[in-house]
């Protein structure tokens, strides 16, 4: 007969202002087997957890069912908890009476019932609860990182300083990412690229870094510790092993027009080229689109004039297989932009601001290109239009972001900082020139980052102005900038020279894609999802797969750094052991009832279930039953819910498990 | 704004399957918004819709329930890859099977929530519950629980005469 | 009116039939036959099993050969022989059922020597053994049947098999009027039909796909199905029967034939082969599939029911 | 060739008065591009801004009741009036979210309210359901030469995702007629600025103030007129130009065309089946010297 | 409201203007005063009928300013569109109504086409209308709402607009008896306004509908 103890908790007052938790715990109580019922302010607490260690040890429980938040908060740590005190962890359920009961209900005598039914189901389940032994699998010490800005450098670096073996994949001809874009960072003002390319270079260096770039990931298999990960290389058209990197082709490529997308269009590129200058790895990729070669079949410049024959136009995509451990995900971000969106999308673009069709309307990017010493301005701060000086430059915040009606509400964080340096360095470079900028709120938080707006209005004379622009349009060579100051109650119009619109950060287009192939989740923005907001801010629900950067969030680039630090010191964590203790929830074959139909097999996703002979003494084959490799299943239970004879069971999902709930109804 | 909270004279018990990965993510949103939803659903979780056996909507039906949902994760966000896209179809058939034994199916939901649509959970709990509780208690499985023995009629002349016969 | 059915072509089938397994276990092809012989009531058959060439004359075909013997290939098979190829008599119905269970691993190809048998039909479980095939006598699953002719075998009978009456297709219309009626009017329907069972089994132990040895409903750890003959129990059974069965079964009819309380069984099964061809256009049976409708998917399959 | 298309017609109140031209116009150009147009028999009037404006459950309800007059006729709804459209529209949009709102109407008309029928500007059905290749097949007297400031106005597009007729901000459906047609229309500032039609009743002041901003806009542009689809903004640029003209020492002598006044002369209708006289801004001038008449 | 519209006689003109004086003294005193801001002095639920008239939420608004940016009436209003909801957002209609913001709308819907939070407010504007109205009758600002009144009776009247009588009429009721009264014999010369108009036949439904709003707002059924 078991002894199970229930533990009710208040959560403060956040379970027991709508449940009346006494009653729960008297009620649940009377239950037969349960030995212990009591109710606590915190269970979660260090007192609490005493007090849930001591009752399991002063009444011999051998169950505990602690009713408090979701599982997904607290179950490891009250599982714990009871290992401590001497029982199998899998011995101990949680009954959601926050999350899915008082937080949701009003009526406290309805909450009050449906509590104690809840608890009660949960009393039922974990008298069918049976003792799981740990499962250990083997950890390959290999981490992959996917994304080479400064998020995936910096942990690559840290995981490849510690020893281990790192697979980074860029999707572009060269890591850098946005941050090599930029012209100078806050709060400092240093130049971003002086900054950068030496890690850049670090990367390339390092003995323990292979480095993909041009590469996409295709397919991820396998679990923490062991998974399998496919990696397109996209043809480069050149041999990266024999290109020197002198450049002569792209010297004599004959197409030399093609807007760069590194400088936002702003320059132009050749077809056969190398984002920037600093480009790790200096090997040039050909844009197949572009290039007469691939269009006409005519040309073939570059190969004649490449010394050592790098060029190669017959070049495939290749997929190759990495074995890692652990996955860090550093994708990073995408600009929104103002133009019109396609019907039906969720974002919307800026048709008051010209969908992005008058040209001397820019978003901050762009203006940093503008900024940026090795820009295509040389760092002049000129007009896209004429090449003219803007004398009126007016910031625009908040584009995009903060604006539900426009698909997105959250705060792209970085903007009114960033905002407040480009008055800065405008006014720097433009001396007889004055900044305007239109915003809402100036969201500074961050070491020195207020003095450094403050600095930007008092000391480069930047006049800001609290209220949002209606309409922007075209006026001769001016920009009319129709706005509000909401602080005086009255209509602002500015004829601009150029216009700067902040916009807003959101996740790179095919995040949703890349998150279905590693099976993690994501927000509706695309947005990667943290395991918990507070505690697990780097790891993934997804065992073994961790954040890094604005992939799961806008960030600038100090928070970024951090976080690819931590996601690294988290992959260093899981590398520290050889063996790695699994949750053992997974499925069991039960030999005797199995009669080797093998639907199991034919529906599992991971390819865990294997044939197993069974053999008399004298070898003779009796019959094939199936079998569940352990460290391959992913414990979705699948395989129970499809064999007929229910002859494979999931642990910590059996029928009797199940059933015993839906009894308990 | 609040509405005054009505009375009803059925409360109907609804069932909800859910995986723990998408649905009960998604439950546990809409607690940590604060949103608020009829206090009839109760909840039973999966690791994923994959696991749900169609015996247990049966099961649930028979231990009184008056509504069944099951939810999980849109297809593609399986955490386990592609056990939806299996419970996908073993309901599309598991549901012809029971409209055609004269179940009704407005009693059957199914749906996709993730975790980060805890206002949709809301939206089907609520939507189900009311459906539910304008239909009526489930009567069909409850009554055929207190059947004891045969209650059918003795059709043919075999029967009958074995039955005079006792 | 009664129209009946050809079945002159029998007499040649049986002969056929008898010199193929004569010849197959004088020249030790295979170990044993399965196939019908004639039993005690006049006109009727039994299934048999034959390992001596002499008993080869035992066999026969008759419109009384109902029974699907490909249940003799894995549950029933303690008299068969362990060793050695198997030949068996097989109607194009049977056929499906063995094509079925070597897609679940339950048998191999190449350890059958597959007899088919050209069919004009069976009789129906209600008429006697004596009978002509009749429009009235015939199973009601041959007026469906789409396999008279199996295909695949290692041999066939070469007679020529008359062109098939056009009969009424008795379970697609009744799963049409029950379809037409309200959910409370199924129930109603079926309330009553599932009342009639008293849990023999009869129909589990002629059902060649179930062929589990420890069945789902016999468990009390925990009890899924309700065990006792009451209608809660029976109704469930039969449900999880007819879900179990959903694209595997094939219609051989067994269970109804079966049945001692005449529950329409089949009727279950065809409707749920009938929405899986509808749903993912699978027809059980035709060829040897490695998965089948519900243990495979499509990622744009139909999800307009989930919202 | 594509099947005839057929509409019911609501002129609505201005199109009776002192759009008279509109009507004219739009009745004589549907005949020519053999589009069937059936009024709607004993329409009332859609209550229009003063209705919202003082009491929105009436708007509310007379909309619903228009629109199911409407239902009666056959083929989708055109409407020619900006305001009518818009309130039309808006009604569908409020009554298909609020629940609360439709039962009020319900009972107020004593009748269901009709959600899902289609009501088409004329521009929709002119750049939509004919669609400009058709449109350009009928054109027999190009306007070619003729620069156009196509005046939106407010209640054509907005607020978003109500009228649905085309981009809310930067919409181009004007454009894509006049250019089906033959005309120039010309980029300008002030297209979608509001003339204050709301106010020409009570205060003309203002509505001289919006109005000269947008004339001087258009003028600015280098128009040679300009083309509305609305008879309250027809209202304020061309039977108040004078006025604005006198009250700003200015001479902009812009004829305001209506949609089908100018799409009726590229199909070659004469002046008097377009109403062209009853402009207060003379048009014949400047028809003339670019040759189209 | 049907004593408004079908009796609006000169007595009620004279009272109007009255009406409208009184409320202005009384705006520039409630303009000036201190907001003393307590459970008691914000009317939660006024703001809550504007809510349900407007179907919109004041909460929703974070105060950008770009409704006023691109109001084209901004220039006329003391309260710029965006303070109009700053005010409701604290429950403080009584000045909102006192001034004359609300009256200066055009309707055109630039604010709520453009709003970042879906702040319907044109329909927050209808709202504030109708209710200041319904508790104070005419005011001084209230011109439009003049012009609005007279609509309707002339819908109720004939089912269809007159221009014409609407014009005339608005005029001898607002007091401005020579406004645009150079336009009027053009206008006629050109067809733009007609005399006399025959009646709609379906008069009656008409009638209905007024009646049964009427009915509903009686009952309380309805706003």
């Amino acid at each position: 007969m078991s002894r199970i103890g229930v533990f009710v908790c208040h959560c403060g007052e956040n379970i027991s202002r709508t449940v009346d938790v006494e009653r729960v715990a008297a009620q649940v109580g009377k239950l037969p087997g349960v030995a212990f019922a009591t109710d606590y302010k915190y269970m979660c607490s260090d007192p609490g957890q005493n007090l849930l260690k001591k009752a399991i040890i002063e009444q011999k429980l051998s169950h505990v069912v602690v009713a408090a938040c979701s599982p997904r908060m607290h179950e490891r740590t009250f599982r714990k908890a009871v290992e401590s005190a001497g029982i199998n962890p899998f011995l101990c359920e949680m009954a959601n009476i926050r999350e899915h009961c008082s937080w949701v209900h009003e009526n406290r005598e309805e909450a009050t019932v449906k509590a104690i039914e809840i608890v009660g189901m949960m009393v039922e389940r974990v008298k069918k609860n049976r003792v799981l032994p740990t499962i250990t699998v083997p950890v390959t010490k290999r981490s992959l990182v996917i994304g080479g800005g400064i998020a995936g450098i910096q942990a690559a670096l840290d995981i490849a300083d510690c020893g281990h073996e790192v697979v980074l994949v860029e999707r572009e001809p060269s890591i850098g990412g946005h941050m090599a874009q930029l012209s100078e960072t806050f709060p400092t003002l240093d130049c971003s690229q002086c900054i950068m390319t030496p890690k850049m270079v670090d990367v390339a260096n390092h003995p323990k870094i292979k480095l993909y770039s041009y590469s996409e990931i295709e397919l991820v298999e396998g679990y923490i510790g062991n998974f399998q990960v496919t990696i397109r290389k996209k043809a480069r058209s050149v041999d990266e092993d024999k290109c020197t990197g002198c450049g002569l082709c792209m010297e004599k490529c004959p197409i030399k027009k093609i807007p760069s997308k590194f400088d936002c269009n702003l320059g132009m590129r050749t077809a056969i080229y190398v984002p920037f200058p600093q480009a790790v790895p200096n090997t040039p990729v050909i844009d197949r689109e572009n290039c007469t070669k691939f269009k006409t079949g005519k040309c073939g410049l570059c190969q004649k004039v490449c010394g050592p024959g790098a060029v190669d136009y017959e070049q495939e995509d290749r997929l190759i297989v990495e074995p890692v451990g652990a996955i860090v995900v550093a994708t990073g971000f995408d600009l929104y932009t103002i133009n019109e969106k396609p019907k039906g999308s969720m974002i919307k673009g800026y048709g008051e601001f010209g969908h992005g069709k008058i040209p001397d309307v820019i978003d901050g990017m762009t203006f940093e290109r503008l900024a940026s010493a090795s820009g295509p301005t040389g760092g002049k701060i000129l007009r896209p239009s004429d090449g003219k000086e803007p004398k009126q430059i007016v910031f625009i915040q908040c584009i995009g972001s903060r604006a539900r009606e426009k698909g997105i509400s959250y705060c792209s964080k970085v903007c009114c900082m960033y905002t407040a340096k480009h008055t800065m360095l405008y006014h720097h470079k433009v001396h007889d020139g004055q900044a305007y900028v239109f915003f809402m709120d100036a969201r500074t938080p961050g070491k020195s980052y207020d003095e450094f707006w403050r600095r930007s209005i008092e000391e480069e004379e930047a006049v800001y102005i609290r209220g949002m622009v209606s309409r922007l349009y075209q006026k001769g060579d001016k920009i009319v900038v129709m706005g509000s100051d909401i602080a005086v109650g009255v209509q602002v119009e500015i004829e601009a020279d150029m216009v700067v619109l902040a916009t807003a950060i959101q996740p790179q287009k095919g995040a949703d894609t890349l998150a279905q192939k590693l099976g993690i989740s994501y927000d509706k923005y695309n947005f990667y999802s943290e395991a918990h907001a507070k505690l697990r801010p780097v790891e993934c629900a997804t065992a073994g797969i961790y954040l890094a950067g604005a992939c799961q969030g806008p960030k600038d680039i100090p928070d970024t750094v951090s976080q690819a630090s931590a996601a690294a010191a988290k992959v260093m964590t899981l590398f520290a052991k050889d063996q790695l203790e699994r949750e053992p929830i997974v499925a069991r074959v039960r030999e005797a009832g199995c009669v080797g139909c093998f639907y199991c097999k034919k529906v599992c996703p991971y390819g865990a279930v294997e044939e197993k002979e069974i053999r008399d003494r004298q070898g003779n084959l009796i019959r094939v039953v199936a079998y569940v490799n352990p460290g391959v299943c992913g414990g979705c239970g699948t395989c129970q819910a499809t064999c007929p004879s229910k002859s494979v069971e999931l642990d910590g999902y059996t029928d009797e498990q199940i059933v015993a709930m839906i009894e308990a109804l | 704004m609040h509405s005054e909270k009505q009375k009803h004279s059925f409360e109907p018990k609804i069932i909800a399957f859910v995986c723990t990965w998408c649905t009960y993510a998604g439950a546990d949103l809409a607690g940590t918004s604060r949103m608020q939803y009829p206090s009839n659903v109760r909840v039973l979780k999966f690791p994923c819709t994959g696991r749900i056996d169609p015996v247990f909507i049966l099961k649930a039906f028979q231990q009184g329930a008056d509504g069944v949902l099951v939810s999980g994760c849109h297809p593609g966000d399986c955490h386990y890859i592609a056990g939806n896209f299996h419970a996908r179809r073993r309901f599309a058939a598991f549901r012809k099977l029971l409209e055609f034994v004269g179940v009704d199916l407005n009693r059957l939901q199914f749906s996709w929530v993730s975790a980060a649509e805890g206002g949709k959970w809301v939206e089907v709990v609520t939507d189900l519950t009311e459906k539910v509780r304008a239909m009526g208690p489930m009567a069909e499985f409850k009554q055929l629980a207190l059947e004891e023995q045969w209650s059918g009629t003795i059709g043919t002349p075999e029967l009958k005469e074995a039955y005079n016969a006792i | 009116m009664t129209q009946p059915i050809d079945t002159s072509i029998y007499i040649a089938i049986t002969e056929a039939i008898r010199d193929e397994a004569k010849r197959l276990l004088l020249e030790g092809q295979v170990s044993a036959v399965i196939g019908y012989a004639g039993a005690r009531r006049k006109g009727s058959a039994q299934p048999v099993i034959i390992s001596q060439a002499e008993d080869a004359a035992k066999l026969i075909f008759s419109p009384a050969s109902v029974n699907n013997l490909a249940l003799y290939l894995t549950k029933a098979k303690k008299e068969i022989p362990k060793n050695g190829k198997i030949g068996i008599v097989v109607k194009g119905c049977d056929l499906k059922a063995i094509v079925g269970l070597m897609g679940e691993s339950q048998l191999k190809r190449e350890e059958l020597y597959l007899i088919g048998v050209p069919c004009a039909g069976v009789l129906a479980s209600t008429a006697q053994p004596s009978t002509g095939l009749t429009a009235e006598t015939i199973a009601p699953k041959c007026t469906e049947c789409n396999a008279h002719l199996p295909a695949g075998c290692d041999y066939v009978p070469n007679v020529q098999l008359p062109a098939p009456l056009q009969l009424e297709e008795k379970y697609i219309a009744e799963i049409t009027r029950l379809e037409a009626l309200t959910p409370v009017e199924r129930w109603a329907y079926w309330k009553e039909q599932f009342a009639k069972c008293i849990k023999c089994y009869a129909c589990r132990q002629v059902c060649p796909f179930c062929f589990c040895e420890q069945c789902l409903c016999d468990r009390n750890k925990p009890q899924m199905v309700e065990s006792t003959p009451r209608p809660a129990g029976n109704t469930a059974w039969h449900i999880v029967r007819a879900m179990h069965l959903a694209g595997r079964c094939a219609g051989c009819a067994e269970c109804e034939r079966v049945c001692p309380m005449d529950i329409p069984l089949n009727l279950l099964n065809r409707k749920m082969a009938k929405e899986l061809k509808e749903l993912y256009a699978y027809e059980a049976g035709f060829e040897v599939n490695d998965k089948g409708p519900l243990s495979t998917f499509d990622e744009k399959d139909d999800q307009s029911f989930i919202k | 060739m594509k099947e005839k298309l057929n509409y019911s017609y609501y002129p609505g109140c201005s199109l009776h008065a002192s759009a008279g031209e509109y009507d004219l116009s739009t009745r004589e150009l549907f005949k020519k591009l053999k589009i069937g147009l059936t009024e709607v028999p004993d329409w009332f009037c859609c209550g229009a801004t003063p209705a919202h404006n003082v009491d929105e459950l009436l708007s509310l309800s007379l909309c619903a009741k228009n629109l199911e007059l409407a239902d009666k006729v056959e083929g989708d709804l055109a409407v020619a009036c900006a305001a009518c459209f818009s309130r039309l529209k808006t009604t569908q949009n409020v009554l298909s979210e609020s629940e609360v709102k439709r039962k009020q109407v319900e009972k107020a008309i004593d009748a269901p309210v009709i959600l899902d029928s289609h009501v088409k500007h004329l521009l929709e059905i002119l750049a939509r359901d004919l669609g400009p290749e058709r449109l350009a097949q009928s054109v027999n007297k190009p306007l070619s030469g003729l620069k156009v400031a196509c005046y939106y106005g407010c209640l054509l597009t907005r607020p978003t995702d109500v009228p649905n007729l085309d981009c809310v901000e930067a919409p181009t459906i004007m454009e894509d007629v006049l250019k089906a047609v033959g005309a120039e229309t010309v980029a300008w500032t002030h297209r979608m600025e509001c003339c204050g039609a709301n106010f020409t009743l009570s205060r003309p002041g203002v509505v001289i103030q919006l109005t000269n901003a947008i004339l001087d806009s258009a003028k600015a542009a280098g128009a040679d007129c300009v083309m509305v689809a609305c008879p309250l903004c027809h209202g304020n640029l061309d039977i108040r130009q004078k006025e604005i003209e006198g009250v700003y020492s200015v001479n902009y002598n812009l004829p305001v065309f209506y949609l089908t006044q100018l799409v009726g002369l590229a199909v070659g209708l004469g002046p008097d089946k377009l109403g062209l006289a009853a402009m207060m801004v003379n048009p014949l001038p400047l028809l003339k010297e670019k040759g189209l008449l | 409201m049907q004593s408004l519209s079908r009796h609006f006689t000169l007595m009620s003109t004279v009272q109007f203007l009255i009406g409208g004086i009184l409320l202005s003294i009384k705006g520039c005193f409630v303009k000036k005063k201190k907001m003393i801001i307590s459970q008691e002095t914000m009317d939660v639920d006024f703001v809550r009928k504007v809510e349900a008239l407007s179907g919109t939420s004041v909460r929703r608004c974070f105060q950008c300013g770009k409704c006023s940016a691109g109001c084209p009436m901004a220039t006329f209003m003391e309260h710029p569109p965006n303070r109009v909801v700053r005010l409701l957002q604290l429950g403080q209609w009584q000045r909102i109504l006192a001034g004359r913001s609300i009256w200066y709308c055009a309707s055109c819907e630039t604010c709520t086409t453009r709003c970042p939070n879906k702040v319907d407010l044109t329909s927050i504007m209808d709202a504030l209308r109708k209710l200041s109205w319904d508790a104070e009758g005419a005011s001084k600002e209230s011109y439009v709402q003049l012009a609005n009144k007279l609509f309707l009776q002339n819908i109720r009247t004939y089912g269809r607009q007159y221009e014409m009588r609407l014009a005339a009429v608005f005029n001898v009721k607002s007091g401005q008896f020579l406004k645009d009264l150079m336009l009027g014999p053009k206008l006629i010369s050109k067809g733009k306004l007609k005399m006399f108009q025959s009646k709609n036949k379906n008069l009656s439904e008409i009638e209905k509908i007024f009646t049964r709003i009427e009915e509903m707002r009686r009952k309380g059924e309805a706003l």
